[in-house]
C-alpha cells in the first residue's frame, strides 16, 4: 500500500499545529490586554487642564487634606471644587492658557471634568477615612504622588492586591504623623513596629478579611 | 489478556451454549461487513430522515440555550423555593444515562465476558456523548453561566479557592474526571479500527481523515500489548469512578437539608438508578443498531436477553429503594420527612409518583419472562418507558421535595414554561444527532475485537479436536 | 459643586449632619441660575452612558444637589438648615437628615428625617420628636420617596392636553381672576381634599375673605365626616377625639381599625403598653366588633364579625348593659333586645363587665364608617365610665373645616351642573375618578368654564381639565401640616421640584395676586406673623431643626355629653339590620380603602403595589373578599370572577375567600381600577367607587352577585395559610404565662450539641429578636428594607410565578376554625444562622460568614447556583431570575442608595441586617478608637417599626437589649430543631382572653392541649 | 552485499494464520533475531513474550499519576481552606471528610492521564509516516494480514540469509521494506 502521508507533509501537519498553538497563546494574550482597566498602571494620565501633582506637592508644599478635604473624615476623599483651586489662582498664573479651563469652569459654574486615575468596581466599597485614621499612608497605595507630572496608577488595585496588606497590616502601617509622608520608607524594624501600631490603632485583624469589609 | 481468556471461554461455555458469534465468519468477512457502514458509498434514506430531524432540534437546543443566556434562567418556570427543576432533572437524567456505558464495557471487560464485545463500542459512545449533554446542564443552570470556571482551583486576582465542601465542586471533579476517562477509554479503543478504515478507505480525504484518527497505527505487537493493559487498567479504574460520580450526584441532594432528599441512602439508590436508566438506554439504542445495520449476526438474541435481566436486576433494587425511602421517612419519625413522602404520594404531584412508579417499577417486571427477553421490539418498547420513567423519578425527586419545605408561609408551586420543554426535547435531539454521526462515520462494533472472538472460537474449535486426536 | 460631578462628592457629605457643610452651597452662583444650570446638567446628560452605576448617581448627585441648592437659592438668603444631633437611632455617616412633615392621604401629619445622599432624597425615616411619628413611620410614608422619582409623574403645565408653560397658564388666570374680582369672585370654587396645613387655611380663608362670592369646597373620599357628627351628635361641636392608648387596658372598638389606619402613634401606644418592659408583657385586653377583617381585629383576643347594620344595635346594647344614661330609648330597637341575636353568648355581658371593672381606664372606640349615632354613643359610654381625660379627651378638629365634606361635594357638584360655577380649581384630589358614582362629577366638570387641577400626576381628573398644573411633591416644596394632636410641623423641601412642579401655596398666592411670593416666603410668613421679627429666624431655625413647633398642640376640651342623641336617624345602613341579620340569602357590601393603595392615590407606587396585603397577601390586585361560608353558597373559589351589582351600577371583580368574615357581606376595597394612574397604576384591580353612593358611602345594601365563569389571576405570595402543626409562631395566654412562662417554648431545645468547634469571636455578635406580641402585621418593614436595600419590583407576572423579591416578608397564618380563625402574623428576614446551612453548599465562597455573625451574601461573587435558596429552611433567600432592578430609568437610579449594591440577574440576595449601616456605623466608632454602643447600630425595619416589634444589637454586649430580650422565657428560634443557631429569634405571642368567657378561641385549647 | 538492499528498512514476511506468525516470532528470537517486529490486526497471545521483554509499564506510570492526582488535590484543599484563606463557612472548622470526594477523582483521573499518555508515548505514537507502510501488502496488517519483520538494523541481518530463513518458516510472502 501506499504511504497515506509523505515525511513532507507531516512535517507540515507539525508545523500548521505549532502555528495554531502559537496564535492561541497570542490570541489570548492580545485579549487580556484589550480588556485589561484603563488607565494602565504606571501610564501617566493626561488631564485638562493638566494638573501637576509634583508641582503643587514638592514645589508648593500644599498638603494633601488642603485640596483631598474629606480624606479624614468621609470615603471619598474628595476632590477640589474649582474655588479651591481659585484660591490661589485668582492670583498666579492668572493669564495662563494652562489655566483657562479652571477659570471658566469657575466663570461659567460648568464644573471641571477629571479623568479618573485609581477606580475600583462598583461592588467594593472603600472608606478612605478609616484607612487615614488607623495609619495606612497615601503613598502606600497611590505611590509617590509628589514625583508625579501627571498622576498614574502604581498599584493593581485587584482584590488579591487589597488583602496583601489586610493579611498583613503590620508590614504597612505607619505612626499617625507619617500618613502624609511622602517619603515614608518602611524602617528595619518595621514588623515589630508595625505590631505596636496594630494593638495601638485597636485593629481587629480577624475583621480585616471579612468580605463584609468591603462589600456589601 | 483477551487470548488468555480462551481457556476459559471454553471453560465456562459447554458446547451446548449458542455461540456468541454466529454464522460464519472471516476476518475480512467481519472487516467487510462493519467497514461497509462506514464507508459505504451511498447513505441510507433512514439515516437522513433522522438526521434531518434531529438536526432540527439540535437548532432548537442551541437556539434556546442562546434566549437562556440572553434572558436568564427566568424563561424557566423556577422560583423559590422550587429553583431547581428541569435543569437539574435532565442532568441527573443524562449523566445516569451516561452511567452504563463505560461502565457496561469496562464491566465486561473485567469480567471477560465474550458477548460484551459487540456493544461495548456503542455503549462507550453513547457514555460520550450523554455525559457531554450532562456536563452542559450545570453550567445552563447558572444564574451567570459565564462564570462558571469559578468552581475550578486557579490562582486568580481574587485570592479566592472553591468552597471545597459544597458538594457542586465534587460534581465538577466528577464529571471532569468522567469524561476524560470515557473519551480516552474509547478512543483508545477506536485506534486500530481507524487504522482499518484508513487502509480501506477508497478516497484520500477518508484515508487523511481516519489516518490522522488512527495516529499511524500499524498493528505491532508491543503496541497491542500496551493498549490492552492499558484497556485493562482504565477498565479497573472506570468501575470505582462511575459508582463515585453517581454517589456524588446523589450527595447533591443528600447533603442538603430538604427534607425528601436529606438521606444516606441516596448514593447507592443514584447508582442503581444510574444502572437501571442506562442499561435501558444502552437497549433502546441496540435494537435501533441492530435493526438498521441488520447487525443480528453480531449483537444477538443472547444479548437483549443479558441486558434484559441486568435492566430487571436494577428495576428490583430501584423498588427496593424506593420502599425504603418511605421506610426510613416513617422511621426516622421526622415530621418534615414524612410529610414529603406522604405529600408525593397525595400531593400535587402524585399524577407524577404513581407515573414513575408504573414506569419503573410495575413495567420492568415484564422481563420476567422468557419470551419478552427475546422480543426486540417488546424490550424497545419496556426500554423507552423505563427512560421516560426514570426522567420523571428525578423531576419528582427534585420538585416535590423543594416545593414544600419546612414553613408552610414559604411553600409553592413549579410549572415548566415551554423554554424548560425545549431545552429537554433540544437535548435528547442533540443527542440523537450525534449517535447518527456516530454511527455514519465510526464502526459501531470493535472488529479488532470481533477478529479476537473469531480466533478464541476457532482455537476453541481446534482444541477439541487436539484433545481427541491426542485420546 | 464641580466636585460633584467626580466621582467623589466633597461639600455634601460632611460627619455628620450639621450646619457649616453647607459652606459647600456658598460656593454656588449666588443668583438664581438653578434653572438654566440644571438644563446644561441636562445636556450634559449625555454623558451618563459611559459611566458606570455609582459614578452616574454621583453624577446625578451632582446634578440634583445642584437643584437642590437652586431651590435654596431661590432667594439668596433661603439656607436650608440640616438636623443638628441626628439621634443615635440613626446611622451617623455621609447622607444628611433633613426635618421634614406631610400629611399623607389628607389624614394627620407624621413628621420625618429624611435621607439625603448629595442633595437626592433617598430614605424616609421618622422624626422620634414628632409626636405623630415617634421615630417610626407606615407604608405610605416609607414609599412616598419612590413617587418623588416617579418618572410617571405629570411633567408639564398642559392646557387641554397640549404642553404649555406656567407663564401662559398665570396670564390665561390673571385674566379671569380680574373678571371675577368684578363679581367678587362669584362662580369662583377651589376644591380641596382635607385641609391639615395651617397656612394653607389661612390662604384660602384670606382667599375667600377677597372673593365673598368664592368658595371652597372640600372633598376627600377617605373622610372623616361620620366622626364629627357624631361628635356634633354627642357635644353639640365637631371635636375631635384624642385616644390614649398607652392609658387603657380594656379596649373594645366597634368596626374600628387603629391599627391599619395611616398614622403609627396610635399602634405605638397601645402595643407598648401592651409589651410591658424588658418582654415581661402585661397586655390589657382587646375587644374587636368588626364587618371584614382588619389588622385590629386580627390582634384582638376576642373578635366577632358581624354584617354592618349589627354594630349600632351591639353599640346600644353595649351602653344598656353599662347602663349609659338615656340608652334603650331611640331608633336601634334594640331596646330590648337580648345580645345573644348580636353576639354569641354572654360576650356583651362579659365585655361590658370587663369594661365596668376598668372604668377610668377603659376606651370604646369606633370606626370612621360606621354611622353618626356610633361614635356618639361610643362618646356617651367613655364618659360614663370616666374614660374621658385618661384614655380619651378631646380636642378642636386637626382639619381645617370639619363640615361634612360629602355635603360639600354634593353643592358642588349641583352647582357645577346649574352652571354657576365659572372657574373651578382643583388642589390635589382626583374626584373625577373617586367621588360618589352618584355625583356625576365628570360629567358636571365639562359645564365649568375653566378647570384648573393641581396634582402629582396627569390622572382621571386633570384629563377632564382644561389646566392641569403639575404638583410638587412634599418633599419638593414648603409647607406645613397638623399632627393627630394637633401639633404643627414645617414641611422643608430636600430638592428643587424635579419638573418644575407648583405648590398649592404659590397657586393660592398667584390667586391672591401675590405672583412673587413662593411657597418658602408664604409659609414663613405666615408663622412669622404674631411673632416679634428679631425672634422670628431662632424660630424658623429651631422649627426646622427639631421637625416640630412646640406649643401648637390643639388643648383639651371640657367637654358634656348630651342625651338627645340617642333618638337620632340612625344611618340608612343600620335601618333594618335586624332584617338583614334574619334573611341569611341578603347580602350587604362594604367599602373600605385598600390596604396599600389607600384611595387610589399611591396606585402608581410600585412598591405599594408589590406589597402583600397584610391580610390577603394579594399583589397588584384587589378583590371581593367573601367568607368561606358565603363562597361555598355561591359555588365560588378564589380567582373566579363575579359581578357585583347594586342598584344600576356593576363592576367585575375577582373572588377572594378570606376567613372571619360575616356570611352576608362582602367587602371591597378602593382605590384600584384606574386609567390614568401611570404605567404601574394602570388596570389594575377594579374600580369599587362605581358602587359607591353618595347616600351611605360606606356601605350597599340588596348586593347581588352573579358567577361571570371567567377566572382572573391574582397574585398572592402566601399560597398556605395553616402551619400544618409545625408552630412557627408560638403564642401562650396571659394566664398561661403567669403560670408557666416557659410554656409556649417548653419543647424547644437549645442549643442541640454540634460535632463543630464553636467559632468564637470577642468582637460584635449582631442579632435580632422580632416580638410576635407587638407585630400588627403592618409591612412597614418591607417597604422599609425594599427602600433601603435598593430591592427591585417585578411586576404581577413574576409574583404570580413565586419570585417576589422582598427581603422580609410578613407571613399570615391562621388557627382555629374559618369563621373565628385566629391570625398570626410573622415577620420573616434572614435568620443568620450561626450554623447556616446555605454556606456550606456554595461552589464559590459567594455566602460565608464573616467575623461578627453575619450571614453574607457576595453579590459579585455569586455565579448563581441557587442551591443555598434550596437548602435554606426559612426560604428568605431571593434570587434575580431575570434583570429585576431597573437599569434604564434615571430618576429611579436616582432614588437608590449608593451604599448598598445594585443586583444585576442570576445573583442570589438577601437580608444583611443592613451590613452598610453596620460598617459606616463601626468606621466612625473606629475612627474614635471606641466600641459601637447599644442603639448605635438600627436596621432599616426596626427604625420603621412603629411597634418596636423588631430589635437589632449586639449579643456580646452585656447590655445590650437584644441580648435582655433574649432571656427571656418567650424567646424561641424558627425551626430549632434544625440546630442552625439563628442569630434572629422571636418572642412568643401572648394572648389575654377573657376567663369569663366560656369559649375561648381554638387556638388557646391547642396550646394547652 | 548490495547496496540498495543494505539500505533497505527490512524484511517482511506475511503469514496466513496468527498461529504460523507465533512460531515465526519464536523462530526468529531462537535464531537471535533482535529487531524483529509482528504485526497482526488484533491481539495475539505470546507474541511478545516470543519476541521479548513483555512489560508494558503501565501500571507504574498509573501508580504515579494517581499519587499526583490524590496527594495534589487534597494538599490544594487543605492549603486553600485553612492556610490561604480560611474562611468561616456556615459556623463548620473544615473537615477532613469533605475533602475526599475531590480527591479521590483527582486520583483516578491522575491515573487515567498517566496510562493514556503512556500508551501512546512509549509506543511513539502519532507516528504518520513509517517505512512499514511502503510494502504494497501490508494494509492487510488491519484486518486480515499477519507480517512479521526483521530490521535491517539487526546485527545478524543479512538480507540473503534472513530472506531464506524467513522463507523456511513458510511464509506465505517476503518481501523487501524500502526505507
Amino acid at each position: 500500500m501506499a504511504q497515506v502521508f509523505r515525511p513532507h507533509q507531516v512535517f507540515v501537519l507539525k508545523f500548521g499545529a505549532g502555528i495554531v498553538l502559537v496564535l492561541l497563546i497570542a490570541g489570548i494574550l492580545i485579549w487580556r490586554t484589550v480588556t485589561a482597566d484603563s488607565p494602565p498602571i504606571d501610564a501617566p494620565v493626561a488631564q485638562t487642564p493638566p494638573f501637576s501633582h509634583k508641582h503643587h506637592v514638592s514645589d508648593v508644599g500644599l498638603d494633601c487634606r488642603f485640596c483631598h478635604a474629606s480624606v479624614e473624615t468621609a470615603a471619598f476623599a474628595g476632590l477640589p471644587p474649582t474655588s479651591t483651586c481659585m484660591t490661589c489662582h485668582s492670583q498666579l498664573f492668572k493669564g495662563q492658557p494652562m489655566l483657562a479651563p479652571v477659570a471658566a469652569s469657575f466663570r461659567d459654574d460648568l464644573p471641571l471634568h477629571w479623568i479618573r486615575v485609581h477606580r475600583l468596581p462598583d461592588f467594593v466599597y472603600f472608606h478612605h477615612d478609616i484607612h487615614i485614621s488607623k495609619g495606612v499612608g497615601c503613598s502606600t497605595c497611590h505611590g509617590q504622588v509628589d514625583q508625579m507630572p501627571l498622576l498614574w496608577r502604581t498599584q493593581s488595585l485587584e482584590m488579591s492586591w487589597c488583602l496583601g496588606c489586610h493579611r498583613a497590616p503590620e508590614k504597612y502601617l505607619r505612626p499617625k504623623s507619617k500618613v502624609f509622608d511622602m517619603t515614608w520608607k518602611a524602617p528595619p524594624d518595621q514588623l515589630q513596629r508595625g505590631r505596636q501600631l496594630l494593638t495601638e490603632y485597636k485593629i481587629d485583624r480577624h475583621r480585616l478579611t471579612d468580605c463584609s469589609n468591603c462589600h456589601r | 489478556m483477551s487470548s488468555v481468556a480462551i481457556s476459559e471461554i471454553h471453560g465456562d461455555s459447554p458446547p451446548a451454549h449458542e455461540p456468541v458469534l454466529p454464522g460464519v465468519h472471516s476476518y475480512e468477512s467481519i472487516s467487510e461487513k462493519i467497514c461497509g457502514i462506514v464507508l459505504g458509498a451511498r447513505t441510507a434514506r433512514w439515516w437522513l430522515i433522522a438526521f434531518a430531524v434531529c438536526s432540527a432540534l439540535t437548532v432548537l437546543f442551541f437556539g434556546s440555550i442562546g434566549y437562556l443566556f440572553y434572558r436568564g434562567v427566568g424563561i424557566w418556570g423556577l422560583n423559590v423555593p422550587v429553583v431547581w427543576a428541569f435543569d437539574i432533572t435532565n442532568y441527573v437524567w443524562w449523566i445516569a444515562i451516561a452511567m452504563s456505558g463505560t461502565f457496561i464495557s469496562a464491566a465486561l471487560h473485567l469480567t471477560r465476558q465474550p458477548w460484551g464485545a459487540s456493544i461495548s463500542r456503542f455503549a462507550e459512545a453513547m457514555t460520550v456523548f450523554a455525559l457531554a449533554i450532562a456536563g452542559m446542564f450545570p453550567i445552563l443552570h447558572l444564574g451567570r453561566p459565564w462564570f462558571f470556571y469559578w468552581l475550578t482551583p486557579y490562582p486568580n486576582m481574587m485570592s479566592l479557592w472553591p468552597q471545597w465542601r459544597s458538594p457542586l465542586v465534587w460534581d465538577f471533579f466528577a464529571i471532569l474526571a468522567y469524561l476524560l476517562l470515557s473519551l480516552m477509554f474509547w478512543y483508545l479503543g477506536l485506534i486500530p479500527d481507524f487504522a482499518t478504515l484508513r487502509d480501506r478507505a477508497l478516497t484520500r480525504g477518508r484515508q487523511v481523515i481516519y489516518g490522522l484518527l488512527a495516529l499511524g497505527w500499524r498493528g505491532e505487537a508491543r503496541h497491542w500489548h500496551r493498549r490492552q493493559s492499558a484497556q485493562l487498567l482504565l477498565a479497573g479504574l472506570a468501575v470505582p469512578l462511575v459508582v463515585s460520580v453517581h454517589s456524588v450526584v446523589g450527595l447533591d441532594f443528600a447533603t442538603g437539608n430538604t427534607p425528601g432528599w436529606h438521606s444516606t441512602i441516596f448514593p447507592p439508590f443514584f447508582v442503581a438508578g444510574a444502572m437501571f436508566s442506562g442499561f435501558a438506554m444502552a437497549m433502546t439504542i441496540v435494537i435501533l443498531l441492530r435493526r438498521a445495520f441488520d447487525l443480528g449476526n453480531f449483537i444477538t438474541e443472547r444479548h437483549l436477553d443479558n441486558l434484559a435481566k441486568l435492566i430487571l436486576a436494577m428495576g428490583l433494587v430501584l423498588a427496593y429503594s424506593y420502599v425504603m425511602e418511605i421506610f426510613m421517612a416513617w422511621y426516622s419519625a421526622d415530621r418534615y420527612e414524612i410529610y414529603t413522602a406522604l405529600n408525593r404520594m397525595r400531593g400535587p404531584y402524585a399524577p407524577v409518583y404513581w407515573a414513575l412508579i408504573f414506569c419503573v417499577v410495575l413495567v420492568p417486571q415484564a422481563l420476567w419472562s422468557r419470551r419478552v427477553r427475546r422480543a426486540p421490539w417488546l424490550l424497545f418498547a419496556i426500554s423507552i418507558v423505563i427512560n421516560i420513567g426514570m426522567w420523571l423519578e428525578r423531576f419528582m425527586l427534585i420538585v416535590t421535595s423543594e416545593h414544600r419545605d419546612f414553613l408552610p408561609s414559604a411553600w409553592g408551586m413549579f410549572y415548566p414554561t415551554i423554554w424548560d420543554w425545549a431545552i429537554l426535547i433540544g437535548s435528547i435531539g442533540f443527542f440523537g444527532w450525534l449517535l447518527l454521526l456516530f454511527v455514519r462515520f465510526v464502526p459501531v462494533i470493535s472488529m479488532s475485537e470481533m477478529r479476537e472472538l473469531l480466533a478464541h472460537q476457532g482455537h476453541a474449535h481446534a482444541s477439541h479436536t487436539h484433545e481427541r486426536g491426542g485420546a | 459643586m464641580a466636585a460633584n460631578d467626580t466621582d467623589e462628592p466633597l461639600n455634601l457629605d460632611p460627619p455628620s449632619g450639621t450646619a457649616p457643610q453647607w459652606r459647600g452651597l456658598d460656593e454656588l452662583p449666588a443668583q438664581a441660575a438653578s434653572a438654566a444650570a440644571l438644563h446644561r446638567q441636562a445636556q450634559r446628560s449625555a454623558d451618563l452612558a459611559r459611566f458606570d452605576r455609582r459614578q452616574f448617581l454621583r453624577y446625578t448627585a451632582a446634578s440634583l444637589s445642584l437643584a437642590g441648592a437652586g431651590a435654596c437659592s431661590r432667594s439668596p438668603q433661603q439656607v436650608i438648615v440640616p438636623y443638628v444631633h441626628a439621634p443615635p437611632q440613626l446611622v451617623a455617616g455621609d447622607p444628611l437628615f433633613f426635618a421634614t412633615a406631610a400629611a399623607l392621604g389628607g389624614a394627620a401629619a407624621q413628621g420625618f428625617l429624611v435621607k439625603s445622599h448629595y442633595g437626592r432624597p433617598t430614605k424616609i425615616e421618622g422624626n422620634p420628636s414628632h409626636p405623630g411619628s415617634l421615630g417610626a413611620t407606615d407604608i405610605f410614608a416609607q414609599a412616598s420617596v419612590l413617587d418623588l422619582w416617579d418618572p410617571d409623574r405629570a411633567q408639564a403645565v398642559r392646557h387641554r392636553g397640549q404642553e404649555t408653560t406656567w407663564e401662559s397658564f398665570v396670564s390665561a388666570l390673571s385674566v379671569r381672576m380680574s373678571r371675577l374680582s368684578v363679581s367678587t369672585g362669584t362662580g369662583l370654587r377651589i376644591l380641596t381634599e382635607s385641609v391639615t396645613s395651617p397656612t394653607l387655611e389661612h390662604q384660602l380663608r384670606t382667599l375667600i375673605d377677597r372673593y365673598p362670592g368664592a368658595r371652597w369646597h372640600q372633598y376627600q373620599p377617605i373622610n372623616r365626616d361620620r366622626a364629627y357628627e357624631g361628635s356634633r351628635l354627642a357635644f353639640g361641636e365637631p371635636l375631635e377625639a384624642r385616644y390614649e392608648f398607652d392609658a387603657a387596658r380594656v379596649i373594645v372598638s366597634l368596626d374600628g381599625d387603629f391599627l391599619g389606619a395611616p398614622g403609627v402613634r396610635y399602634a405605638h401606644d397601645f402595643v407598648g403598653a401592651r409589651r410591658g418592659s424588658d418582654a415581661k408583657p402585661d397586655p390589657g385586653r382587646l375587644y374587636v366588633v368588626e364587618c371584614t377583617p382588619t389588622l385590629t381585629g386580627s390582634f384582638a383576643d376576642h373578635r366577632y364579625a358581624v354584617p354592618f347594620g349589627e354594630i349600632e344595635p351591639i353599640a346600644r346594647a353595649l351602653a344598656q348593659a353599662l347602663g349609659v344614661a338615656g340608652a334603650g330609648a331611640g331608633a336601634g330597637a334594640a331596646g330590648g333586645a337580648p345580645d345573644a341575636q348580636l353576639l354569641p353568648g354572654d360576650v356583651l355581658a362579659a365585655c361590658a363587665r370587663d369594661l365596668k371593672q376598668n372604668a377610668g381606664r377603659a376606651l370604646v372606640l369606633v370606626g370612621d364608617s360606621q354611622p353618626p349615632v356610633v361614635h356618639a354613643i361610643a362618646h356617651a359610654i367613655n364618659e360614663t365610665l370616666g374614660n374621658v381625660g385618661h384614655t380619651v379627651s378631646y380636642t378642636a378638629p386637626i382639619l381645617a373645616r370639619s363640615d361634612s365634606q360629602d355635603e360639600s361635594l354634593r353643592s358642588l357638584t349641583e352647582d357645577m351642573a346649574a352652571g354657576l360655577v365659572d372657574t373651578l380649581i382643583m388642589i390635589g384630589g382626583n374626584p373625577v375618578y373617586n367621588a360618589p358614582a352618584d355625583r356625576l362629577f365628570g360629567t358636571h366638570l365639562a359645564k365649568v368654564a375653566m378647570s384648573v387641577h393641581l396634582s402629582l400626576y396627569d390622572d382621571e381628573t386633570s384629563a377632564r381639565c382644561d389646566w392641569q398644573i403639575p404638583q410638587a411633591h412634599f418633599l419638593e416644596s414648603w409647607s406645613d401640616a397638623r399632627a393627630f394632636d394637633g401639633t404643627a410641623a414645617i414641611q422643608q423641601p430636600l430638592i428643587a421640584p424635579l419638573y418644575g412642579g407648583k405648590s398649592a401655596h404659590e397657586l393660592l398666592a398667584l390667586l391672591l395676586g401675590q405672583a412673587a411670593t413662593n411657597d418658602y416666603q408664604t409659609v414663613r410668613d405666615f408663622w412669622a406673623k404674631n411673632r416679634a421679627p428679631a425672634a422670628v429666624d431662632a424660630f424658623w431655625n429651631e422649627a426646622l431643626l427639631r421637625g416640630v413647633i412646640d406649643g401648637t398642640q390643639l388643648p383639651v376640651r371640657a367637654v358634656a355629653c348630651r342625651s338627645d342623641f340617642w333618638h337620632a336617624q340612625t344611618a340608612p345602613g343600620a335601618a333594618s339590620a335586624p332584617a338583614a341579620a334574619s334573611d341569611p340569602a341578603a347580602l350587604e357590601l362594604i367599602f373600605a380603602p385598600d390596604p396599600t393603595v389607600w384611595d387610589g392615590r399611591f396606585a402608581n407606587n410600585a412598591w405599594l403595589q408589590e406589597l402583600p396585603k397584610p391580610l390577603t397577601k394579594l399583589t397588584w390586585d384587589n378583590a371581593a373578599l367573601m367568607g368561606p361560608g358565603l363562597a361555598a353558597r355561591l359555588g365560588l373559589a378564589n380567582g373566579d370572577q363575579i359581578e357585583l351589582r347594586v342598584q344600576d351600577a356593576a363592576v367585575l371583580a375577582p373572588v377572594w375567600i378570606i376567613p372571619g368574615q360575616p356570611d352576608q357581606t362582602v367587602a371591597v376595597t378602593l382605590g384600584y381600577g384606574r386609567t390614568h394612574a401611570g404605567h404601574i397604576g394602570n388596570g389594575a384591580g377594579y374600580d369599587a367607587y362605581v358602587l359607591r353612593r353618595s347616600d351611605d358611602p360606606w356601605h350597599a345594601r340588596g348586593l347581588q352577585i352573579r358567577k361571570t365563569g371567567e377566572r382572573l389571576e391574582l397574585a398572592t405570595t402566601q399560597h398556605h395559610f395553616s402551619m400544618e402543626g409545625r408552630r412557627p409562631v408560638r403564642t401562650t395566654t396571659l394566664a398561661d404565662y403567669r403560670r408557666d412562662p416557659a410554656l409556649a417554648t417548653a419543647d424547644e431545645n437549645r442549643p442541640q450539641p454540634s460535632m463543630y468547634a464553636p467559632v468564637a469571636g470577642d468582637g460584635y455578635a449582631w442579632a435580632m429578636s422580632i416580638n410576635l406580641d407587638a407585630c400588627t402585621g403592618c409591612s412597614a418593614c418591607t417597604i422599609a428594607c425594599q427602600a433601603e436595600n435598593n430591592i427591585p419590583v417585578v411586576g404581577k407576572k413574576e409574583v404570580l410565578r413565586g419570585r417576589e423579591m422582598h427581603w422580609i416578608r410578613v407571613d399570615r397564618y391562621y388557627e382555629g376554625e374559618a369563621e373565628q380563625p385566629r391570625t398570626h402574623f410573622q415577620p420573616v428576614p434572614c435568620m443568620h444562622c450561626e450554623q447556616a446551612p446555605c454556606e456550606v453548599v456554595c461552589p464559590v465562597e459567594a455566602t460565608v460568614h464573616d467575623s461578627e455573625g453575619l450571614n453574607l451574601q457576595v453579590y459579585n461573587r455569586c455565579i448563581g447556583t441557587r442551591f443555598c435558596s434550596n437548602n435554606c429552611p426559612y426560604k428568605v433567600r431571593r434570587f434575580n431570575f431575570l434583570q429585576y432592578s431597573d437599569e434604564d430609568t434615571e430618576s429611579l437610579k436616582a432614588q437608590r442608595n449608593p451604599e448598598v449594591t445594585v443586583r444585576m440577574r442570576g445573583v442570589m440576595e438577601k437580608c444583611t441586617y443592613c451590613v452598610q449601616r453596620i460598617t459606616d456605623a463601626r468606621i466612625e466608632a473606629e475612627k474614635g478608637n471606641r466600641r459601637l454602643t447599644d442603639g448605635e447600630v438600627v436596621t432599616a425595619c426596626q427604625a420603621a417599626c412603629p411597634t418596636g416589634a423588631i430589635l437589632f444589637g449586639d449579643l456580646n454586649d452585656p447590655d445590650s437589649r437584644v441580648r435582655k430580650i433574649k432571656a427571656s422565657p418567650l424567646d424561641y428560634a424558627l425551626l430549632s430543631e434544625l440546630n442552625t443557631r439563628p442569630r434572629t429569634t422571636y418572642l412568643a405571642k401572648v394572648g389575654n382572653p377573657n376567663p369569663e368567657l366560656a369559649n375561648p378561641p381554638a387556638a388557646e385549647k391547642k396550646e394547652r392541649a | 552485499m548490495n547496496p540498495a538492499v543494505s539500505e533497505a528498512y527490512g524484511l517482511l514476511a506475511e503469514f496466513g494464520s496468527p498461529a504460523a506468525l507465533l512460531e515465526a516470532a519464536k523462530a526468529a528470537h531462537r535464531a537471535g533475531y533482535r529487531r524483529v517486529e509482528a504485526y497482526s490486526p488484533m491481539p495475539i497471545e505470546g507474541l511478545v513474550e516470543a519476541l521479548g521483554n513483555a512489560d508494558t509499564g503501565l501500571p507504574r506510570l498509573a501508580l504515579i499519576g494517581a499519587i499526583i492526582g490524590g496527594v495534589g488535590t487534597f494538599a490544594l484543599q487543605w492549603f486553600s481552606a485553612t492556610v490561604d484563606y480560611p474562611i468561616n463557612v456556615g459556623g463548620r472548622t473544615p473537615a477532613w471528610p469533605g475533602l475526599i470526594p475531590s480527591t479521590f477523582e483527582m486520583t483516578v483521573l491522575g491515573a487515567v492521564l498517566a496510562i493514556f499518555f503512556g500508551v501512546l508515548l512509549r509506543s511513539r505514537l502519532p507516528r504518520l509516516y513509517h517505512p512499514i507502510f511502503n510494502d504494497a501488502g501490508f494494509a492487510a496488517a488491519s484486518s486480515d494480514g499477519f507480517f512479521l519483520c526483521i530490521e535491517a538494523a539487526d546485527p545478524q541481518y543479512v538480507p540473503a540469509q534472513t530472506r531464506e530463513f524467513l522463507e523456511r518458516l513458510q511464509a506465505v510472502r517476503v518481501s523487501v521494506i524500502e526505507p
